[in-house]
């Protein structure tokens, strides 16, 4: 029993740090409708950005501090305005494309110019033990999870509750026709992109410390966030802590409980599962269609 | 010819670019210091390096550049899967193919022109075994290993090595290149109540495997080879690291003062402490020159012949950092450590023999 | 100074490299319902999508009350022009309620005034009232469109420009909305229109355009056009649609 | 018409003439093209021409490439081993079109990349059947004819060969009805299903035959490298492949054959800036995106278009000049 | 007498609370016009896409010439000879005018299997051609049909209905958005098919010049309900539908 409980909650820690990758993802196929294929990249960027803030001298959250600026300067409006506005109105395509193309540059950047080599990195919350019954959590998995729970909600709070959320909405549903209304549609896009780097200096904040600053960091954490947020649904930012969770907990479980080799399976049949019979996620909004 | 041309093949990109790129550099130190002597043979060394991307297929395209380019001698690549398929190439082409690749096939093929520049886990498993039958007395052993061709091949090795001195390896926990939550699997291993745990994987997932033993409060022995003790793991884990022991051919914190002035070269020039690697692919460099100037000329099949049963004392050529000697396989033989992490720093317990000086350890 | 509110003088516009517009000139007059005739494809559409800034103008200038607007974006039009456009087709955000719709529509007003005005506009279009909390894109063809034209009103605009509105809405509906465009311009409202309900759209109307091949043809008060003779010939048989339209 | 008849008995007569003058890596870098470009054009019908986005062509890459392997592996032939790779995954390929009948856009495109995974633990785990971890050594070359292809040049030639046969049938199929079918499917679906186009029929079957080159471009593949592992199948691959053809240009016939240069070559051009060259290759992919959206076929495209517009302008002028004013 | 081509019998279709169509019955019979008119969601549309199978009604039975099609696929009902338009554009945006109306009929064709090896415009080009000018669009036929405006794509999307030369053709708002000119033209073309091929046709409009003139029955929906069913002198002088949708 104590075995299951240490099992679920590691499970959970490691799901709120898929949930916070996935959270991105979420936000900007609402927001604009696109997947950006370096999501991981773009929380890789900002931990070595931290780190280097940090080696420096500054205190971890100044150097956050500062990485939230240059990350919203840098990979939100650059961003905009390199690939989103120029892409957005073709279509999907060119937009993914584009973005591997960004994802394999920014990594390879990162290795040639900076380091190939892994490195730790501090925790916000600390690595205390917590012994309870026989069961192990750290500080850093329970502060993890608060914070993955605070900025999911947040910022679906954001999309649903503000008007300005819902306007981010709508330009990404229909550029035109939020044009004609008057929408800054520009300024919208920016906001989007710009949240979403904040989120990813949250996430890389959050998740370096277990993950640690390497150049491929990214690439794991974003296929585990695409399995949390189609699991969780893509049109909804709660269902990114949803997803991340099971995704965390079933892989714990699944390694327990079946074959180790498989373990991996047993998340993807949940996520095909999910896909073919309720692919608007477990917690989406279905989307009908009209004709 | 003017210089003498050597190719490179690492992974520089991909999964293996820590592994590559750090054998890289070691072979770019060597090759500086040896030009700036005036070279092997009054000829200095021109290196070209070529990134595998991870993958055996561009592996194998690289190798036949190398062979278009009618190089003296390839190193690399690193990774057994591309190394498998490179050495074909170079086989053909009869051109002495240095590798830090330890899958134990590379050197069963009868290549003669393979040469690893470390222990290959054929060498280096049978001396772990022999630390956790002998020393530690341990009746069961549980094995943690990354699900990649060098971890599989790694339990494998040990597995079968154990059992040759009658312990038992009662689980054996695959776990995926990347893992982040290593709470399964040594709760597995906690639950099989082996005797000592033995793991196996890269640099990062050991250290979350340490961490994660140290949260859940193992008390066994914990167990590695090379990559467990390492600078990086150390670095990585923090505190959870203490105790754990590893065997290590190679490593910069050997007792030996070679090894650490070339951790301080080094890091002098990369801003790292290198790994293994690093110190495989700076011996490498220096290996071959050892056997050029035992040949006497600069030429390939000169070189695949003295490479044969070489010797080289470090006392001779410091380069090489300790006695190495090479079989006809192809198989490297030389002095390894036993270390244990006290404190964050690696300790050495053992100095282990060569294989050939002396049986047991 | 006159009563000019509308003025397209010499305007080349069009899709990339394909000009549409070719050096169209007209004039619409303030607090008027001008009404924008012509076979499909003449250009219509094009006429408003480029007044209200979403099409480049290569050539030519538009004016609004006298003030050159040409190259003014959609939102630098809406807010300090007061121009709201209903264009054709389907305009709204699907996945959002019928509220939420129209909230945005008011977004550059601020949500207070949005809300006070929500409730007036919904007192016109009773069907729309009943799916306030639908998606929009579970809406009939003709809910949709009342939508449209509600979330348009909400602005209260100087200028409107509307794109074949009775396009889907029953005859009851198409009556409401031309009545209700006639009230709006007999309060001081510039009506711009595009119809292709001809006969009952120049009832409604105060003067009529007609464009064919992107250039203007014609332009009458309503009313003579109605009693002319030649309508039937020019609208409903197709006179000049020889050179684009060969039948 | 003309013209790219003209330039295709050019770069005809290049493939034919230029190899034997290469050393072997650039006949070997060209072989790997030529591979990709086979497995490309599969995926361009699939996301190309009938739009289905699929995120798992590396898959079937896999599975031509090991079936064939493990086949050679038990002593049966080459021209056994491929025909079963064919059938093996046309089936497999029909299969996932399943999900495609489900969903649509990203969830297709994840659906497939979790089949890609799926296949990938496969290969991976079942080491007795694909030797794992440890992958397929010594895989050989065929024999055509009791010609011996086991020189690079001879299989070079050899590839060459079936990427024609193969690009002959991809043309054929695709100026047949069932291309404007295809078509169809991407473009408006719904529609298509009311004119009685069987969406269903058609999206299986664009899997299946995009399956089956991806299928023989993998039999290839293996007998090139003549050793795999699972690590050139899984998911990253698919990427590649996407990106490939859409840099090259979605929907364009001749589209795979530059993406594959792109994906395939280009890195090599680039390793001139040495540790950096694969920062170069992904900045390259993302400037040609912005330069040229819909890929680099679509260069003439856009010069039609351009001229069309022109001419329709014009046209448009002169007819609106013999309209007078009335006034 | 003779059979219906179309029989619909107490078809029902609610999304949640609303009763969209709330059981509707009526006949369409052979060489028939028949309309279709009623208010702004009054089910008009989720009628028709009940009957073509675009959505799953309720409850209800749908016959064509005496064979029950409830639930068929929008596929199997094209291969039966029923074509139809839609409310909203739907054509093949990046596709030239006349490949949208090849690809309209090609699947009637021969088989599947043979039309791989087809030539690519299944020997339709003549009959595209034609239709081409009958509509009038003979100088965008080149053009990519997302290019043109909404009265041109109306009518690419209305000659697509009728590429396959169907019995039985049912279309939502044919004449929306269409110049006048020109929707004497459908009205003329509807007639024409009507006598010479004794084509039905069902037609959901809200031109009423043109429902009036063209029908030879019409029905009135209200409220997901049938209020009447008549010739259009009957409807045009039944005081309930004045009232609830023609106005005075
Ligand atoms: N998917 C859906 N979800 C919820 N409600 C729907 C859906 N589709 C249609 N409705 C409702 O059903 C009613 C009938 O819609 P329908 O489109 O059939 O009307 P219609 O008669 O075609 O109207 P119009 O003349 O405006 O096109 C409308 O009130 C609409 O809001
Ligand atoms: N997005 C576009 N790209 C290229 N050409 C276009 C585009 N939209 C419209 N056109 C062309 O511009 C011309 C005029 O279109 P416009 O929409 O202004 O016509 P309209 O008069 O509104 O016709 P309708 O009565 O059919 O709505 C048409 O010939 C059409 O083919
Ligand atoms: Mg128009
Ligand atoms: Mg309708």
């Amino acid at each position: 029993m104590t075995d299951l409980v240490q099992l679920l909650l590691s499970g959970m820690a490691t799901g709120a740090i898929y949930a916070l990758a996935a959270l991105g993802f979420t936000l900007l196929w609402q927001a604009s409708g696109t997947i950006n294929f370096a999501q991981g990249e773009f929380v890789m960027l900002p931990a070595f950005m931290m780190l280097a803030f940090n080696t420096m001298g500054l205190p971890l959250l100044v150097s956050f501090a500062f990485t939230c600026a240059i990350a919203v300067l840098v990979l939100g409006w650059g961003f905009k305005r390199g690939i989103a506005d120029p892409l957005l109105r073709f279509g999907m395509m060119p937009v993914v494309v584009a973005t591997l193309g960004l994802s394999i540059a920014i990594r390879n950047g990162v290795r040639a110019g900076y380091s190939a080599e892994a490195h730790p990195f501090p925790s916000l919350f600390g690595d205390t033990l917590i012994r309870v019954a026989g069961v192990t959590v750290t500080s850093g998995d329970i502060g993890t999870l608060l914070a993955a729970l605070l900025l999911v909600l947040g910022t679906q709070a954001w999309l649903s509750r503000t008007v300005t959320g819902r306007a981010m909405q709508a330009v990404a549903q229909n550029t035109e026709s939020a044009t004609v209304l008057g929408i800054n549609v520009p300024r919208m896009v920016f906001y989007t992109f710009a949240i979403n780097a904040v989120l990813a200096c949250a996430a890389a904040l959050l998740v370096t410390p277990t993950y640690l600053a390497k150049f491929d960091m990214g690439e794991g954490l974003a296929t585990k966030a695409f399995f949390a947020a189609i699991i969780g649904g893509f049109n909804n930012s709660r269902g990114a802590l949803l997803g991340g969770i099971i995704v965390g907990v079933s892989e714990n479980l699944a390694a327990h409980y079946v074959s180790a080799a498989y373990k991996d399976a047993v998340a993807l049949v949940i996520f095909m599962l999910v896909i073919l019979f309720k692919p608007q996620g477990l917690l989406g909004q279905k989307i009908e269609r009209k004709v | 010819q003017a210089t003498i041309k050597i190719a490179s093949l690492q992974e520089l990109s991909g999964t293996g670019a820590t592994v590559g790129t750090n054998f890289k550099n070691g072979m770019d130190l060597a090759i500086k210091e040896i030009n700036a002597a005036g070279g092997i043979l009054g000829k200095k060394i021109e290196v070209t390096h070529y990134d595998t991307q991870s993958n055996p297929g561009v592996a194998k395209g690289l190798a036949q550049k190398a062979v278009d380019d009618d190089v003296l001698a390839v190193f690399g690549p690193g990774f057994s899967g591309s190394m498998i398929v490179s050495m074909n190439e170079t086989r053909r082409a009869k051109i002495p193919n240095f590798t830090g690749a330890e899958a134990a096939s590379i050197t069963t093929q009868g290549n003669p022109y393979v040469y690893r520049t470390s222990f290959g886990q054929a060498t280096s498993m049978p001396k772990v075994a022999r630390y956790i039958a002998q020393n530690l007395k341990a009746k069961t052993v549980a094995v943690i290993y990354v699900n990649n061709d060098f971890g599989k091949g790694g339990s494998d090795m040990v597995t079968k090595s154990l059992a040759d001195l009658g312990v038992k390896v009662v689980a054996n926990i695959s776990t995926d290149p990347g893992k982040l939550d290593f709470a399964a699997p040594v709760l597995q291993a906690k639950q099989s109540n082996a005797d000592v745990i033995f793991v196996y994987t890269n640099e990062e997932e050991a250290a979350r495997a340490l961490r994660e033993l140290r949260k859940q409060g193992v008390n066994k022995p914990i167990v590695g080879e090379t990559v467990l003790t390492s600078q990086k793991v150390i670095e990585l884990a923090g505190d959870a690291a203490n105790g754990a022991v590893a065997h290590i051919g190679l490593s910069v914190d050997a007792p030996v003062p070679s090894m650490r002035a070339f951790r301080a070269k080094f890091e002098r020039d990369y801003h790292y402490i290198p790994d293994h690697n690093g110190i495989k692919g700076y011996t490498g460099v220096y290996i071959m020159k050892a056997a050029l100037e035992k040949a006497g000329k600069i030429d390939r099949a000169a070189l695949a012949k003295a490479m044969k049963g070489l010797t080289i004392s470090a006392a001779k050529e410091p380069g090489v950092l300790m006695d190495v000697s090479f079989d006809d396989k192809g198989d490297i033989d030389r002095e390894s450590f036993l270390v244990e992490v006290k404190n964050g720093k690696q300790e050495v317990k053992a100095v282990l023999p060569a294989l050939g000086s002396k049986k047991g350890g | 100074m006159d009563d000019t509110c509308i003025e397209f003088d010499n305007v080349l516009a069009g899709y990339g490299d394909f000009m549409i517009l070719n050096n169209l000139s007209f004039k619409a007059r303030r607090g008027k319902i001008t009404l924008l005739l012509g076979p499909n494809g003449a250009g219509k559409s094009t006429v408003l999508k480029t007044l209200f800034g979403l099409l480049k103008v290569r050539q030519g200038r538009i004016r609004l009350d006298g003030q050159d607007i040409t190259g003014a974006g959609a939102k630098e039009l809406l807010v300090q022009h007061g121009v709201a456009f209903v264009p054709q087709g389907r305009n709204l955000f699907g996945q959002l309620t019928v509220w939420e719709n129209l909230e945005l529509g008011g977004i550059t007003l601020g949500m207070k005034t949005t809300h006070a005005r929500i409730p007036e506009v919904l007192e016109l279009f009773p069907r729309v009232k009943e799916r306030l909390h639908s998606r929009a894109s579970a809406l009939s063809g003709g809910e949709q469109k009342q939508l449209e034209v509600g979330r348009a009103l909400l602005l209260r605009p100087k200028v409107i420009l509307i794109d074949e509105p009775s396009i889907g809405l029953s005859p009851l509906v198409v009556a409401d909305v031309f009545r209700l465009l006639r009230r709006l311009a007999d309060e001081g409202t510039t009506v711009l229109m595009v119809e292709q309900n001809v006969k009952s759209a120049l009832k409604m109307a105060d003067e009529a355009i007609a464009l064919e091949s992107g250039r203007l043809v014609l332009q009458k008060p309503a009313g003579d056009l109605l009693s002319d003779p030649n309508i039937e010939r020019l609208f409903l048989g197709g006179a000049h649609a020889g050179a684009a339209q060969p039948a | 018409m003309k013209k790219s008849t003209l330039f295709l008995l050019a770069l005809g007569l290049l493939l034919l003439a230029v190899p034997p003058f290469l050393k072997n890596y650039g006949i070997y870098l060209l072989s790997t093209w030529l591979v990709y470009v086979i497995a490309n054009m599969g995926l361009n019908l699939t996301v190309g021409y009938a739009g289905q986005k699929s995120l798992g062509h590396a898959a079937f890459f896999g599975i031509g490439a090991y079936t064939v392997a493990i086949l050679m592996q038990h002593g049966i032939s080459f021209w056994i081993g491929l025909p079963v790779a064919v059938l093996g995954c046309f089936l497999i390929g029909l299969a996932l079109g399943f999900p495609a009948l489900r969903v649509q856009t990203i969830y297709l495109a994840f659906a497939t990349l979790g089949f890609n995974t799926a296949v990938w633990l496969v290969l991976r785990n079942e080491e007795s059947l694909t030797g794992g971890t440890f992958g397929i050594n010594n895989i050989g070359r065929p024999e055509l004819f009791g010609l011996s292809l086991e020189g690079s040049l001879a299989y070079y030639y050899f590839v060459l060969g079936v990427t024609v046969l193969l690009s002959a049938l991809m043309w054929k199929l695709l100026a047949s009805p069932w291309g404007k079918a295809f078509t169809a499917l991407r473009d408006n679906p719904i529609r298509a299903e009311s004119l009685g186009i069987r969406i269903q029929a058609y999206t299986l079957l664009s899997f299946a035959f995009g399956a089956v080159y991806a299928g023989i471009a993998g039999a290839l593949f293996a007998s090139l490298v003549q050793f795999i592992e699972p690590a050139p199948f899984a998911v990253g691959t698919s990427f590649m492949m996407y990106l490939m053809v859409v840099v090259g240009g979605p929907g364009y016939f001749f589209g795979p054959l530059l993406g594959s240069a792109v994906g395939v070559l280009l890195p090599e051009w680039l390793r001139f800036a040495q540790a950096w060259y694969l920062f170069v290759f992904g900045s390259a992919v993302v400037l040609l995106m912005l330069w040229l959206p819909d890929g680099l076929l679509s260069i003439p495209d856009r010069v039609r278009a351009r001229r069309l517009a022109r001419e329709a302008s014009a046209a448009r002028a002169a007819s609106a000049a013999a309209v007078g004013v009335q006034a | 007498m003779t059979a219906p081509v179309l029989k619909v019998s107490d078809l029902k279709k609610s999304y949640g609370a609303i009763h969209a169509v709330a059981g509707v019955s009526f006949e369409v019979l052979p060489g028939e016009i028949f309309g279709v008119i009623g208010p702004n969601g009054s089910g008009k549309t989720t009628m028709f896409n009940s009957v073509l199978g675009q959505i799953t009604p309720d409850a209800g039975r749908i016959e064509l010439n005496g064979q029950d099609i409830t639930r068929l696929s929008p596929v199997e009902l094209n291969q039966r000879g029923v074509g139809r338009t839609f409310q909203t554009l739907q054509v093949f945006g990046k596709m030239s005018v006349r490949d949208n109306l090849i690809v309209a009929a090609q699947e009637h064709q021969g088989s599947m299997f043979g039309r791989m090896f087809a030539p690519g415009d299944s020997g339709l080009g003549a009959r595209a051609d034609a239709l081409i000018d009958q509509f009038r669009i003979r100088h965008v036929a080149d053009k990519k049909a997302g290019e043109l405006s909404y009265g041109q794509q109306k009518l690419v999307d209305i000659a697509m209905a009728f590429m396959s030369e169907p019995d039985l053709v049912l279309l939502d708002e044919p004449c929306a958005g269409v110049n006048p000119s020109l929707v004497g033209g459908i009205s003329t073309l509807l007639k024409e098919l009507n006598k010479t091929r004794k084509g039905s046709f069902v037609v959901i409009e809200h031109n009423m010049d043109f429902v009036m003139d063209l029908c030879h029955r019409i029905l009135v929906m209200v409220e997901g309900k049938v209020m009447a069913l008549g010739t259009p002198a009957e409807i045009r002088s039944n005081k309930q539908v004045l009232d609830a949708y023609l106005g005075a």
